[in-house]
């Protein structure tokens, strides 16, 4: 059984570790907040200017100084600080967040993305997207397996790219691959969701991946 | 001192020409310079180049200045909000750059320190960097991004004094610093206008050297929010 | 969190080896981290190259660990107060690579914010200039300088918390806020720890992200003038 | 007669315009401070953080965290700022200095500067001399006018620059020069000081200049 996006964000909530900055794209990734272990202590930056996330606020108690890059309304804690726009890219940049969660509409077997753009379709813009793949130390893509039927783990992406060789780890709802960001192109199935036989993963992943199944 | 002005078309007065380059501090609606932006629109002033993270929604913020089509030119590094963007792009009516959040914040602050030009991993590999010089340090491939310097930034600030020193409140800041350093001429609309001394030196982020020219929002001030987001309090 | 360390020694514990290259905050005698500096000058380490805009005088700041010869090289912008260095540097004991203040200041900047290189005017057609890549931009001679990553920062800031979060008092911020983004580890000494929520979020410089390890001066920390200068009170 | 220090100064005061940034080096420009007319307002930089200089502290009153980039305590204004060196060198760089008055070694007619070593003797560095002449708008040497009886304003710097055609004026205690800093050479003598003959100084004088004085 193809776990629930709760699922999948429960999932990729096991890649924290106690101590760990980290930036949360917008849809199934910001879900991942909802399931940070107890013993674990993380700290959500924003791009938009801020360390420390707090959640939602009350009704009645929205602030509009105070918004995630998502621009929807949140909270501080005790431990937040706020800065610059250049500042929170330095930050990035300069690979001090620990690990970026975030969807996709393709990756490559050689850990290329693609996020941003559907030729053809009016564009948007990357935000902040490009510089989080290259700067952050640990890239998690969360995205259905496939689209319209069509595997989104492909052998090359046909979409314009995001980032070149960025993406570390892929999770979906049927598994969980790893993916190398140098050297040979290596993609790995680690984990299969319940149920989900290797040759159902095997018919909707265009990449070819080694099988090195870890006790999940 | 003589940096207040009396109202957002007075702060303007003399500073606006048909063509220039404006940057516009805000993420979303978020920190927004509206007054400015209010001015600029019934100056009527033309062909403008806008340097903003976003372009506004439809009826506030940057979206006030693509109804009445005063803007040719956007950098940006997101529009998504916006369907008058859209429907102009899709007409052939405006040009736009898109870059990167982090590369457009930091040619911003390049700009603003007199660095000509530096080099960044973001977007290397992408179409970002097509055209680009790209040089490599340390085995890794890095793409060369410009400074930028506009005629004029239009910024918002939480508290300034008379001397121009500004500060800034939570996630309203973000591109407003950078792009107070980063134009000949930089105008600031404050929420609160406060003697030189009430600011702790030690608290100012924008020192008064960068801002020329400020003008306090009135009592009516609205700050709107895009995307009320909320939970529910559980009773006890 | 685990941030916070008994003292000097403890917060130093498992980083220090021979050979590397440590960034030390503050200007001539101010805001240095002199407790860290103390530790590792009993720590013993050796053939270091030291990251620090001066050398410290002879028997304060950086100038205790020329006396015991822990220093290899130092990249500074001056070294005027300090006989030791003089003395070791004409001997041949002591490597200096000398930077422009503002280049040395935006090369830690940049190293913390992964940039690897970046164009500055300044020291174009000086002897700073020599053997490094120049580049034309709009009609001008800009010089290529490198972003330095140290593999550990030592610096002083004013209060801090549990998370790292630290704010600076006065012109002691200096060298401090940048070197804390550009090692791979970071201790901060502090004059005053406070608990999370004890600092305004819009008054931190430096945020908790950056710093690894800390530790509060004790009762008796003793901050050195360098230059005690004074104006007299002309009587009523 | 000559002009003393003080004159010097009271005279380098005279290009400071109402608002203006300015940046003051060590040793006589420091005494510009106490030239400034009351009718102009400027405000004070110095380059290891702080905008809005104060007067020396009075005695028994210095702050250990309070300093000049001459490393001497001093005090703040209600307009001061505090920032990072990082900062203070962003905004040399970036041009929002208005006026930089420094000493100098020694200047050549083109414009180039020498003030921070002289081969052979000890090496102290540049601190931030390179970063003020190249990133302020105007710069003022103000310097003795011969060292050791020889002079100082060259047809070419022996001693390494400090930086490349970056002076726009000289003051020293014998008259005043303005400098291009762009295209055609051009010296010119528009100030003499009180009793000084155009023959003391053009014997004194290695640099070509033309001669056009104002009524001082």
């Amino acid at each position: 059984m193809a776990w629930t996006r709760d699922q999948m964000a429960a999932r990729a909530a096991r890649e924290l570790e106690d101590g760990f900055y980290v930036n949360l794209g917008i849809g199934i990734p910001t879900l991942v907040a909802n399931h940070v272990p107890s013993n674990v202590n993380v700290q959500l930056q924003s791009e938009n200017g801020m360390l420390g996330l707090g959640p939602f606020p009350y009704e009645g108690e929205e602030d509009a100084d105070l918004i995630n890059a998502g621009k929807q309304t949140i909270t501080a804690l005790p431990t937040s600080s706020y800065f610059s726009s250049a500042d929170s890219f330095a930050m990035i940049r300069g690979g001090h967040i620990d690990l970026s969660i975030l969807g996709a509409l393709q990756v490559a077997a050689n850990g290329d993305l693609a996020n941003w753009m559907i030729p053809g379709k009016m564009v948007k813009g990357m935000g902040g997207a490009m510089d989080l793949v290259a700067g952050v130390k640990k890239v998690v893509v969360l995205m259905e397996h496939t689209a319209g039927g069509k595997p989104k783990l492909l052998k090359d992406c046909s979409l314009p790219l995001t980032g070149a060789r960025v993406v570390d780890m892929v999770i979906t709802e049927l598994g969980v691959f790893t993916l190398a960001r140098k050297g040979e192109t290596a993609v790995t199935l680690i984990e299969l969701a319940p149920e989900v036989t290797l040759e159902e993963i095997t018919a909707k992943t265009e990449a070819p991946f080694t099988v090195a199944l870890r006790n999940a | 001192m003589g940096k207040v002005y009396r109202d957002a078309q007075d702060a303007l007065a003399g500073v606006l020409r048909d063509g220039m380059m404006i940057m516009s501090g805000g993420f979303g609606l978020c920190g927004i310079p509206s007054l400015l932006i209010g001015a600029i629109r019934e100056s009527g002033v033309r062909d403008l180049t806008i340097v903003s993270n976003n372009a506004g929604i439809d009826d506030a913020g940057l979206g006030l200045l693509l109804q009445t089509r005063q803007v040719r030119k956007m950098i940006s590094s997101y529009v998504g909000e916006n369907a008058t963007f859209a429907r102009q792009f899709l007409a052939g009516e405006l040009e736009i750059e898109f870059n990167p959040q982090g590369t457009l914040a930091e040619r911003i602050r390049a700009g603003g320190a007199g660095i000509p030009a530096f080099y960044t991993k973001t977007g290397v590999g992408t179409a970002v960097a097509e055209g680009k010089p790209t040089a490599e340090f340390d085995g890794e491939t890095y793409v060369q991004e410009r400074g930028i310097v506009a005629d004029l930034s239009i910024i918002h600030a939480w508290k300034g004094d008379e001397e121009g020193n500004l500060i800034y409140r939570r996630t309203a800041r973000n591109f407003n610093p950078m792009m107070a350093t980063a134009a000949r001429m930089t105008v600031a609309q404050v929420e609160h206008l406060v003697q030189p001394g009430d600011l702790d030196p030690d608290h100012i982020v924008t020192p008064g050297i960068f801002v020329k020219r400020l003008v306090q929002v009135g009592p009516g001030f609205e700050k709107r929010i895009e995307q009320r987001t909320t939970r529910k309090k559980l009773m006890a």
